[in-house]
C-alpha cells in the first residue's frame, strides 16, 4: 500500500515565488503521503485553465515527512504554470503520484555528484536529502542561466558541497555546468580524478544533459540522467513518451524518467 | 436502482462502459486506481501479428480540447502477448478483450485466429481504422470493399464477439458500417481518431514525428456523436460509442443517439478512475430520469 | 517591416487574412468594430439563386472549444443582393467577395453570372460543401465528378477570381481539390465545417433544429491544418486555410502547411476585430523571425 | 460616435452579491460610456472557462450616467456564470455593446405596465428609469418562483408603483404574474381598464411571456416582449438567433431583442 499510486486532490499549504518566474508549491493531505523515491514525478490538474487539456508532469522537489509535505518547484512559462502560480493556500490541487522509477537508490559510503541544469535543478534536493539519509556523500554541481534560475542553494548546502555555474557569470563559475572547475576531480580515478569511484545522476536540458553524458563517458565515469519526454497518461498506458533505447522504444513515465546513458541511443 | 448490465452480441458487462484500445494499456497500469471489475470491458492496446515498434518521438500534441497521437500500434506482436502478457491479464474479473491490427487481410487472420485460442479472452475489437501506420488498417477502412474483406476474412477463423472499430475519416461512415455488418461483424465502435496535424511554428516542423496523427477528446465528441447517430440508424447490429467522453451525461448523448455501450479513451488520461466514476454517473442519471434500463433512452433521438 | 501583401490568382490584398462567410455578414454589421480596409478580403454571407428562409431556430450549440451550427444558407437572393446590398457594399475599401451556392449547377452557374456584372465584386467563393442544407451542395463537394461538374458549369459564365470552398467530410479531399483545379477553380479554401451533432439530453432531442449542424472553432484547428497540407501538396493553385484561427501564430501554422492566405471564421464572434489583430500579428511575427515576406515559410513543412 | 458599438475591457468597480444564485457587476470606462438604450444588451467574454467558448449575451441592468457605470445583474448557473460571480473589483471584463434595439422609447404622459420574470426583471430597472426620465409612468408587475429571485425592489419602487407575485407566495400575491389581482386593471378601456390606454413591456421566461401576450391580445393591449434565443456574434452576422416573424426569420440580436407580439407568430 504505501507506494501504491493514487489520484487524489491535495492541499495547498503554502504558495511561495521565489522570484517572478517559478513557484513552489507545498501540498499535503489527511492521510499520511505514499513513500516516494526521489527522480519520481506527479501529473497534476491545472483546473480553469483552457488552454491545458491534459496534466502536466512534475518532478518531486522535496518531501518533508514530518510536516506530510510535498514540494512542486514549478518554473512559470506558460498559461497552465501561469494558472498553477495563481492558486491559493486552502485550494487543493489534483495530483496522479507517485509516478515512475526514481534516481538509483544511495547505498552507503558512496559518493554521488548530482548535476542540475535550471529547472531540473528541482528533483535533485530530494534526492541529496535520500543520499543522506543513507550514509552516502551527494556534491552538487548546479548550472543556470543566471543567479535567478539558481533556486534553494541554502537548502541544497544542509546535503553536501554546492558548486555553482551560471551562463552570464552572475554567481558561481560562467559557463556551462560541463565548464566547472570542479568538474574534473570527479573523472574515474584511472583518469586522474581525486573522487574517483563518484557517479552522476543528471537532469536538467536535453543538450546539457548530453554533454554531461559525454563527459561521463570519456571520463569513464556511471552517469544516469533524467528525462523529461512531453507525456500523456504518466502511467506507461498511451505509449507518447517513448526514448530509444537498447532494449527499443520504452515508456520514459514508467521505465525512466531516470536512465543509465548506457541504455540511451544517444549519439555522445 | 437501474440495471446498468449491458450485454453485446453475447459479450456480457456489468455496465456499459468500457476502456479505449491504446488509453488504458493492458489494465495492468490502472491496477492501482481503479476497482477494473467495476469497468464494463478494457480493450487492450492494439496488437499485430509480428512485433513493431512503432512511430517516433515524439508521438503526441496537446490541442485545444483534444490530444494528437501518433504511436503507430507499438507491440511486441500477438506470440508475445499469448505468452507473457496473456497470463497477467487473463484473471482481470472483467471482459479483456484485445484490439487487433494488422497490414493484410491474412495478418489479421491470422493473428484473430491466435486469440481465437485464448480462452478468458471473449472478444476482439479490429482495428480498420489506425491513421497512423501506413500499414494501419487505414487503407482498408476508408473503403467498404476494404472493410468487408478483412472481415470476412477475421470472421472465417474468429468464432467469438467481433468488434470493428470504424474511421470517421471517411465520406459516409454508414456505408462502412453496413458493408462490415455484411460481412459478419457482430458490433461496431467508433470513432476512431480524425485524422489532424500540429505544427511548431518555432522549430517549424511538425509536432509529430510522422506529420500526422490522430485527434482525440471532447473537441471530436460532436463528430462521434453524429457518427453513432448515423450508423445506427444503418445497421442492425450493436454501435459502441466513443469519442471524447468526460462524463456520464456525454455517455447519455451517445446511448440517445443510438449506442448500445461506450467507449472512454482519452479522458483516461485526465482521470484514471473516469470509468468507473462514468458508469456510477450514467446509473445516477438513470435514477434520476425514472429510468430502469438504458433502454428507456437508447436511440431516442 | 514585412510586406505582407498578398495575390491570390490575381486577387490582390492588404494582407492574407480574410473573413469567412456566414461569420461576418456583409461587413456592415462588423464596420463600428473593426477598420474594414485593414482586412484583406470580405467573404460575404452565402447567396443562392433563390432567397432562402434557412432553416429553424435552434442553429446553434456550444461546444468544447468550438461551435456547431446549422444556419442553411438564409439568404435573400442574389437579385435582392444585386439590387439592394451590393450598393451598400460595393464602397467598402477592401476585397469584397461573394460566397455562392446552390442545388443544381445551373443553379449556381446563373447565380455566379448574375454577380459576375457586378464590378466591384472581384471574386466568388464557391461554396460546394454546406452541410447544412440537403440542396446546400454538399453532395456535389463530396464527389469528383459532382465537384467538378459545379465548378466546370461555373468557370463558363464566371470570368473572375473563382475560389472553391471545400469540405473535409471527404475520404480524400486531395483528390476532390484535384478534380476543383482541373475544372478550372483559380484556388481552393478550406476547410468547411466538420458535420457534428449534440443532444440535450434533458429535453432528449438534439440541440440544432435539423439534427446535425457544422462545427467550427479552435477544435477543428488539427483537421483544418491537416487538410491544407495534404492539399497543398496536391495542387498547382493557391490554398485559403482556415479552420479554428484565433491568433497569429495559428495562421503561421496554415502558411507552414502551404497555405497563401487565410480565414477567419468563428473568432469573429469572440472577437470582432480579429482579423485585423492577427494581420498585425502575422507582420510582427515575420519582423521578430527575420522573414521579408510570407514565402519565406510558406509550405516549409 | 454616442452610440457606435464598441469592444473594450471596462474596470469592475463593484461586485455585489444579492444572494447565492445572483452576482452584480458594476463596470466603469475611462471614457464616457456610449448612449444606452432600455433593452439593450451586452456580449460578455468569460475568460479562464473551458466550458465558455463563446461571448454571453447580458442584458443592461441600469445605468449609472453620474457615476458612468453600467450594471449587469446575472444569475448564476452554469459554470461561466460562476467565473463572473468569482471577479473582483479591479478586474477587467471585455464587453461588446451596446447590441439590439430596446424597448419602445417612452413618450411624456404615457402609463406602462412593464411585466417581468425571473432575471427578465433586470432590464426593466433602466427602462423604467428611462420612462420616468421622458414624463411616462411606469407600473412595475414583477415575478419570480420565490422572494429570493426578486432583487433591487427599493430601486424599481423609485420608479414607480411596484406589484409582486411569487409561486410560492414567500413575497406579494402567489402565483405568476398573469395571476396578478392588478392586471385587470391594465385592460384597454373598453374591455374595462381603469388604466386603459397603458401598454405593456414584458422580460422573462417564454412561458411566461406568452402567458402575459396571450392576456395583452385577449385585452386589447398593445405589448412587446424581449426575447432571449441563443446567440453567437450579437452583431447579425451569424443568424444563429433567428425568430420566425412576420418578416421572416430575423435575428434577435439585431432587429430585437424585443418585438411586438404581432411581429411574431406565436401561437397564442
Amino acid at each position: 500500500m504505501g507506494n501504491m499510486k493514487q489520484c487524489k486532490d491535495l492541499r495547498i499549504v503554502a504558495v511561495e515565488h521565489p522570484n517572478d518566474g517559478y513557484v513552489l508549491l507545498k501540498l499535503t493531505d489527511a492521510e499520511p503521503l505514499p513513500a516516494i523515491r526521489a527522480g519520481q514525478f506527479v501529473e497534476i490538474k491545472v483546473e480553469g485553465s483552457p488552454q491545458t487539456f491534459l496534466r502536466r508532469p512534475i518532478s518531486v522537489n522535496f518531501v518533508d515527512e514530518e510536516r506530510n509535505e510535498l514540494w512542486l518547484l514549478i518554473q512559470v512559462v506558460g498559461e497552465g504554470t501561469r494558472h498553477l502560480s495563481r492558486l491559493q493556500v486552502g485550494d487543493t490541487l489534483n495530483v496522479l503520484f507517485p509516478l515512475g522509477n526514481g534516481f538509483t537508490q544511495g547505498v552507503s559510503g558512496e559518493q554521488v555528484l548530482l548535476v542540475g541544469g535550471g529547472v531540473g535543478i528541482a528533483p535533485l534536493l530530494e534526492y541529496a536529502k535520500q543520499l543522506r539519509q543513507v550514509g552516502a556523500t551527494p556534491y552538487l554541481l548546479l548550472g543556470g542561466r543566471s543567479a535567478s534560475n539558481l533556486l534553494q542553494l541554502d537548502l541544497f548546502r544542509q546535503y553536501g558541497e554546492v558548486y555553482v555555474t551560471t551562463e552570464d557569470g552572475s554567481m558561481g563559475e560562467q559557463g556551462f555546468v560541463t565548464n566547472h572547475s570542479v568538474l574534473e576531480s570527479f573523472a574515474s580515478s584511472p583518469l586522474g580524478g581525486t573522487r574517483g569511484g563518484a557517479r552522476i545522476s543528471c537532469c536538467g536540458p536535453k543538450p546539457m544533459m548530453m554533454a554531461v553524458a559525454r563527459w561521463a563517458k570519456q571520463h569513464g565515469v556511471r552517469c544516469e540522467v533524467s528525462l523529461e519526454n512531453l507525456m500523456a497518461c504518466g502511467l506507461g498506458a498511451c505509449l507518447c513518451c517513448v526514448e530509444k533505447t537498447v532494449r527499443g522504444n520504452v515508456c520514459v513515465c514508467k521505465e525512466g524518467p531516470v536512465f543509465d546513458i548506457n541504455e540511451l541511443t544517444w549519439q555522445i | 436502482m437501474a440495471d446498468i448490465r449491458t450485454t453485446i452480441a453475447g459479450l456480457q458487462m456489468v455496465n456499459p462502459v468500457m476502456t479505449a484500445s491504446g488509453t488504458f494499456g493492458y489494465g495492468l497500469e490502472f491496477a492501482d486506481l481503479v476497482d477494473l471489475s467495476q469497468i464494463g470491458g478494457i480493450i487492450m492496446k492494439g496488437t499485430t501479428l509480428h512485433p513493431r515498434e512503432g512511430n517516433d518521438y515524439p508521438r503526441m500534441a496537446e490541442t485545444a480540447s483534444g490530444m494528437l497521437n501518433c504511436v503507430g500500434l507499438q507491440n511486441k506482436g500477438v506470440d508475445y502477448f499469448c505468452e507473457h502478457i496473456y497470463p497477467q491479464v487473463k484473471d482481470i474479473p472483467t471482459n479483456m478483450i484485445v484490439n487487433v491490427s494488422g497490414s493484410s487481410p491474412e495478418d489479421y487472420a491470422e493473428c484473430a485466429a491466435r486469440i481465437n485460442e485464448l480462452e478468458q479472452i471473449p472478444a476482439i475489437e479490429l482495428n480498420i481504422s489506425c491513421p497512423n501506420v501506413r500499414q494501419g488498417g487505414m487503407a482498408f477502412g476508408v473503403t467498404t470493399e476494404g472493410a468487408s474483406q478483412v472481415v470476412r476474412a477475421v470472421r472465417k477463423v474468429y468464432d467469438k464477439t467481433l468488434i470493428v472499430k470504424l474511421s470517421p475519416n471517411v465520406t459516409s461512415i454508414a456505408d462502412i458500417a453496413r458493408s462490415v455488418e455484411d460481412a459478419g461483424a457482430d458490433a461496431v465502435s467508433l470513432i476512431n481518431t480524425l485524422m489532424g496535424m500540429a505544427i511548431d511554428i518555432e522549430r517549424r516542423r511538425p509536432r509529430l514525428s510522422i506529420n500526422t496523427g490522430g485527434l482525440s477528446g471532447p473537441a471530436v465528441k460532436p463528430v462521434a456523436v453524429r457518427c453513432v447517430w448515423q450508423v445506427a440508424k444503418a445497421v442492425q447490429i450493436p454501435v459502441i460509442g466513443l469519442g471524447g467522453i468526460m462524463t456520464a451525461e456525454d455517455a447519455i448523448e451517445f446511448f440517445m443517439a443510438g449506442a448500445s455501450a461506450i467507449e472512454i479513451g482519452t479522458g483516461n488520461f485526465i482521470d484514471p478512475a473516469i470509468s468507473v466514476k462514468v458508469a456510477q454517473g450514467i446509473s445516477d442519471w438513470l435514477d434520476r430520469h425514472g429510468c430502469k434500463t438504458l433502454e428507456a433512452i437508447r436511440g431516442v433521438i
